[in-house]
């Protein structure tokens, strides 16, 4: 059963897609203050999972659960609001609205929602929480890739989520830009905030998270802390494949 | 910021205000082109609140019309006319909310088609109604509204699309529907009901030309379905919005007045050529302005001051 | 019985007209709001040439096929192929080409206007009865629906069995495998639209055999093509032909037991319906 | 032959691939490795023209410029691409799937040729030429699109993550497969997250990480290298590695750390 602290439960969600099971019965548990990693080999079902809990996809099967009160068959503007909030792989911005506009999209419907001088308050002090502050009236094309990852966090802080889903946000970073994502991350951490990370850069991972999921082929294989689970021998399998070839 | 704003509202003031001083030339021709400028506006700028923002290409202008006009026709003999002015506003509301609600979830190209033969439909089934139950085939609306009170309503009608639109710029509403035409996904995944946003805006061009068809029945005297509910009137309607810039709430004045002068010239001195002269019009859109007039305008002026903000 | 077998003759040029749409649409990509005025074309130049020379509209097939495959063809090059080259995504394509073929319409319109001017034409040809079940039927819609059988099966045999129309349909399916197996998607992609508009133009000059028409009827015929390939499904061959039998039953029962002026009527609220319902296509599997 | 030099691709703002440089000759089986985002995908589609960034840097097939040319273009010189979620025609049966492999000029010839290696090589797919592609299993799909690209009469087959959602069993029948295609005289480009079973069969390996190529060895050597597992799973070997990024290609040296076996 669900502990008191816990934001989120996952309890035996599966999706379909024709013939093929992308996410199998998955069980899982999101704790308050936790950051949690969602981490398995290519077409493992991370995302779908994403997907699944952030309303993007219909589940197939199972429920999910925010503070004890049913989101999963919600719309995805309604999961937002009740405070869940996700970036994307690719990541997504509004290109025809400025920086600032950008992050009051967040603000003004988000969880806790605000309008005029106060979202807009509230966007600026986000562009400042994500260093991106002095480029508040710049146009959208001229962000670099990370300025336009740290931009979109901003947008899905600024609608204050009880629960932060973010889909590969550091993929595709240089190794400079991946030493500030990892830093922004760890500060949201600190912050004491509940987040989801699927993720494929393994340091990120050991560094930055609590407790760890692996998925392979739509099935959890493994739950524990980092160190535990990429130690674990059928968990290396999933990623190097099989050693009797 | 509020110092441009007083500046703007009192230029719009004169503008208005100048307009409104038309009918004092006693020239009628240079009046109901005057009435078909200001029906245009607008008609083109309520057409651009929604579909500036969403890109949806809405050709229902012409039902919505009709029906503002049946409304009228209907009832000019049973009702007040300030009060069918009113059920004209509601029944194309409804209608509006009701289309919206079936085709909105729908692509866009899926849209466009249900819209572009609406007008048609609606006309074939009240000549069908009418042929069977009505009797007749037009009905007469008989009032004592000259053409300078026409100017003058649809003037007023102008200022009050205007105001909504600059109202709806400033609300959620407006700042949603932005959000939805940059990236419906982002919009949903920031909390945005992103159907009813849309069903809501949509509702603004249904009322809006619905109204316009009221006011402007008295003029026709004689009504029939074919004058109601002309698919023409859709296209025009599109062509002006685009040729201007739908994503400016004064873009579409811009297109117009240029194309009604232009309409109006060629339908004088080549009346059969307005349809090539449409077809034109769009192709020019497509490749040399896709933002529009108002685009262009833009990006002219921001040539002259670089960054001048 | 009546009703059954006129819309079933109806249905068989419907189902051709829809056949051109769909290489547009299907293959091509292109929502191509001017096809009914392709249509229109094709018919007055049928009218044109047995008014002129007394040729069978048959037999004029000949000339108007091969100009309109090198109309469309040129359309496509020109106009259509820019555009695609120029969107960054479906949906700007999508506006963009529903804007430039309604201008392409219109410009149709305009210059069949400027030259035949905007009076109904109509011609006599093949009026004589005709016997099924011991129904008389016009001849001309007899011989219309056969003409329209044999060149929709040609094309469903060539699109089937032959390598060009193997890699119609690759490009129909996937454009980018397409391209991966060494298709020239935008060679096919042209040839696909160029004998779309031919098609659709043979099914204008078979349907001028029985119907009168006029400059600006173009837009009734796009709005039916158009309904019959979402109806059948976009890209669905076997799924247009079953829409355009119902669609054309749906008509011709609604004119002959409420009023000949609700055809249209008729095709919207079957449209309405697939809309609401199926917007997949009555055969089409919902995507996920 | 193919040849690639210098090549760069970026997205906007964001590089994806970074100086990349390898060679693939006819019957040798080369394997890229390396994490989710590297830049793998993304090279084999800039390669085989179907890549939407733009790039700098040259690929040649046998001398003649690869880069930048439309897809099918790219087939006529000899490099057939099997992308990534294998871009069969679904709607299509396996006889048409095979027959479109045959479409371009260089294969058409061959096309009877071909098809008899392919229905040699796959039974399974001669038993059900006439089923349509989507119905088939996650594994006979993915043989439908390598006989697709053997029926193209290519000299090199690129790849991407053939092994993506097949069981463990069809998974080494799959790489039992290539041996065989690379029998035959083919070259192999590689893109796979299952390294240990790729490099089994793979004569070279590259390894990418972050848009870049940082290792190059042959297969065997990669086989034994920590390094490998380090780019999948994290750890401060790798780390280490990625520091030192001076030379474009670092020569993994074999470290005596093993793999855990299973």
């Amino acid at each position: 059963m669900a502990k008191a602290n816990t934001v989120l439960s996952v309890r035996g969600v599966s999706r379909r897609f024709g013939g093929l099971v992308a996410v199998d019965r998955m069980d899982f548990d999101v704790d308050e203050h936790q950051v949690m990693g969602l981490i398995g080999p290519n077409g493992s079902g991370k995302t779908t999972m994403m997907n699944l809990i952030s309303g993007a996809l219909p589940l197939t099967d199972g429920s999910i659960d925010l503070r004890g009160s049913k989101i999963s068959g919600l719309s995805a503007q309604a999961i937002n609001r009740r405070g869940v909030a996700r970036t994307f792989q690719l990541v997504r911005l509004l290109p025809g609205l400025s920086v600032i506009e950008n992050v009051m999209a967040g603000a003004v419907f988000g969880h806790r929602r605000r309008w005029g001088r106060a979202a807009e308050d509230y966007a600026r002090q986000m562009l400042d929480r994500v260093g991106l502050d002095d480029a508040a009236n710049e146009p959208i094309a001229s962000l670099t890739y990370i300025d336009q990852k740290r931009l979109e966090l901003a947008r899905v802080l600024a609608g204050e989520p009880e629960i932060l889903l973010l889909d590969e946000w550091l993929a595709g970073l240089n190794l400079t830009e991946l030493e500030t994502g990892i830093q922004l991350i760890k500060d949201l951490r600190a912050e004491g905030r509940t987040v989801i990370l699927v993720e494929h850069v393994m340091d990120a991972i050991r560094s930055l998270c609590d407790v760890c999921i692996v998925m392979n082929s739509g099935k959890k294989i493994a739950e524990g802390t980092p160190a535990e689970v990429l130690a674990d021998d059928e968990v290396i399998r999933a990623y190097l494949g099989d050693d009797d070839a | 910021m509020t110092g441009r704003e007083l500046r703007n509202i009192t230029l719009s003031a004169i503008v208005l205000a100048l307009a409104a001083l038309l009918p004092f030339l006693g020239n009628g021709y240079v009046l109901s082109i005057g009435i078909t400028i200001a029906m245009f506006t607008v008609l083109a700028t309520s057409w651009a609140l929604f579909s500036g923002p969403t890109h949806y290409i809405s050709l229902a202008t012409a039902a919505f019309y009709g029906l503002g006009t049946y409304v009228v026709a209907a009832g000019i003999d049973h009702l007040p006319y300030w009060l069918l002015l009113i059920l004209a506003l509601v029944a194309g509301a409804v209608a509006a909310a009701l289309i919206g609600l079936a085709t909105l979830r729908l692509s866009g190209v899926y849209f466009v088609i249900f819209t572009l033969g609406l007008a048609e439909m609606i006309r074939q089934i009240v000549s069908w109604a009418q042929n069977n139950w009505g009797g007749h085939r037009g009905l007469y609306v008989l009032t004592d509204i000259t053409e300078e009170i026409l100017y003058w309503e649809l003037l007023a009608a102008a200022t009050a699309v205007y105001l909504l639109g600059w109202w709806i710029g400033r609300s959620r509403l407006g700042f949603a529907l932005r959000i939805i035409g940059n990236d419906e996904v982002v919009a949903a995944h920031s909390g945005i009901d992103t159907a009813r946003a849309k069903v809501m805006l949509f509702i603004v061009p249904g009322m809006v030309a619905s109204l316009v068809g009221a006011l402007l029945a008295p003029r026709w005297t004689y009504i029939e379905p074919a004058i109601a509910f002309s698919a023409m009137l859709s296209f025009q309607v599109v062509i002006m919005a685009l040729l201007g810039g739908a994503s400016r709430l004064w873009g579409p004045l811009l297109g117009v007045i240029p194309f009604t002068l232009l309409w109006e010239a060629i339908s004088i001195y080549f009346p059969n050529q307005t349809m090539l002269l449409l077809g034109i019009v769009f192709l020019l859109i497509v490749f040399a302005i896709p933002r529009g007039i108002a685009g262009r305008a833009e990006d002219l002026l921001r040539a002259v001051r670089p960054r001048g903000n | 019985m009546d009703i059954l077998i006129t819309g079933l003759l109806l249905g068989g040029t419907y189902a051709l007209i829809a056949m051109g749409l769909n290489l547009q649409y299907g293959v091509a990509r292109i929502m191509n709001l001017a096809n009914g005025e392709m249509l229109v074309a094709g018919a007055f130049a049928a009218f044109w040439i047995f008014t002129a020379g007394q040729v069978s509209p048959l037999l004029s097939l000949v000339v108007v096929a091969p100009l309109a495959f090198a109309g469309n063809w040129l359309i496509y090059r020109f106009v259509m192929l820019p555009l695609v080259r120029r969107s960054r995504s479906q949906g700007q394509l999508e506006v963009d080409s529903i804007l430039a073929t309604f201008g392409l319409s219109f410009i149709l319109v305009g210059i069949m206007l400027a030259s035949f001017g905007g009076d109904y034409f109509t011609y006599s040809y093949l009026a004589v009865p005709f016997d099924i079940f011991g129904n008389t039927y016009a001849l001309n819609r007899v011989v219309a629906f056969a003409v329209a059988v044999a060149i929709g099966v040609l094309l469903c045999l060539w699109l089937g069995f032959s390598r060009s129309g193997l890699a119609v349909r690759a490009v129909a399916v996937d454009p980018r495998s397409a391209g991966l197996v060494g298709i020239d998607v935008v060679k096919v992609s042209a040839f696909a639209f160029a004998l779309g508009g031919a098609v659709t133009a043979v099914g204008g000059a078979l349907i001028s055999t029985f119907l009168t028409m006029d400059a600006s009827i173009g837009g009734l015929f796009t709005m039916k093509a158009l309904i019959i390939v979402i109806m059948g499904g976009v890209g669905d061959v076997r799924g247009a032909i079953i829409a355009a039998m119902v669609l054309g039953l749906a008509e011709t029962a609604i004119a002959s037991l409420i009023d000949p002026g609700l055809t249209l009527a008729a095709a919207y609220l079957l449209f309405i319906l697939v809309l609401l319902f199926r917007p997949q296509g009555l055969f089409g599997r919902r995507a996920s | 032959m193919l040849d690639v030099k210098g090549l760069c691709v970026s997205y906007g703002q964001h590089q994806a691939l970074v100086d990349i440089a390898l060679e693939v000759a006819p019957g040798e089986v080369v394997v890229i490795l390396g994490a989710n985002g590297a830049g793998k995908s993304t090279l084999l589609n800039t390669i085989g023209g179907i890549g939407e960034g733009s790039h700098t840097g040259s690929a040649t097939m046998d001398g003649k410029d690869v880069l930048g040319l439309p897809s099918h273009r790219v087939l006529e010189l000899g490099i057939a691409l099997v992308p990534e979620g294998r871009g069969i025609f679904g709607n299509l049966t396996v006889r048409e799937n095979l027959l479109l492999g045959a479409y371009s000029e260089r294969a058409r010839k061959q096309q009877d040729n071909n098809l008899s290696r392919v229905l040699g090589l796959f039974p399974k797919l001669a038993e059900r030429q006439s089923q349509t592609a989507q119905t088939m299993s996650g594994g006979e799909q993915q043989m439908v699109a390598i006989g697709r690209a053997i029926m193209s009469n290519p000299k090199i087959i690129m790849m991407d993550e053939p092994s993506l959602g097949l069981s463990p069993l069809l998974c080494r029948e799959l790489f039992q497969c290539l041996t065989e295609v690379r029998a035959a005289g083919l070259g192999i480009l590689l893109v796979e997250q299952n390294a240990k079973q790729s490099l089994a069969v793979a004569d070279r390996g590259y390894l990418m990480e972050n848009a870049r190529i940082v290792g190059h060895d042959t297969a065997d050597n990669l086989a034994g290298d920590p390094a490998v597992q380090m780019a999948y799973l994290g750890g401060r070997a790798a780390a280490a590695d990625i520091d030192d990024r001076t030379g474009n290609s670092i020569h993994l040296s074999d470290q005596n750390v093993k793999i855990p076996p299973n």
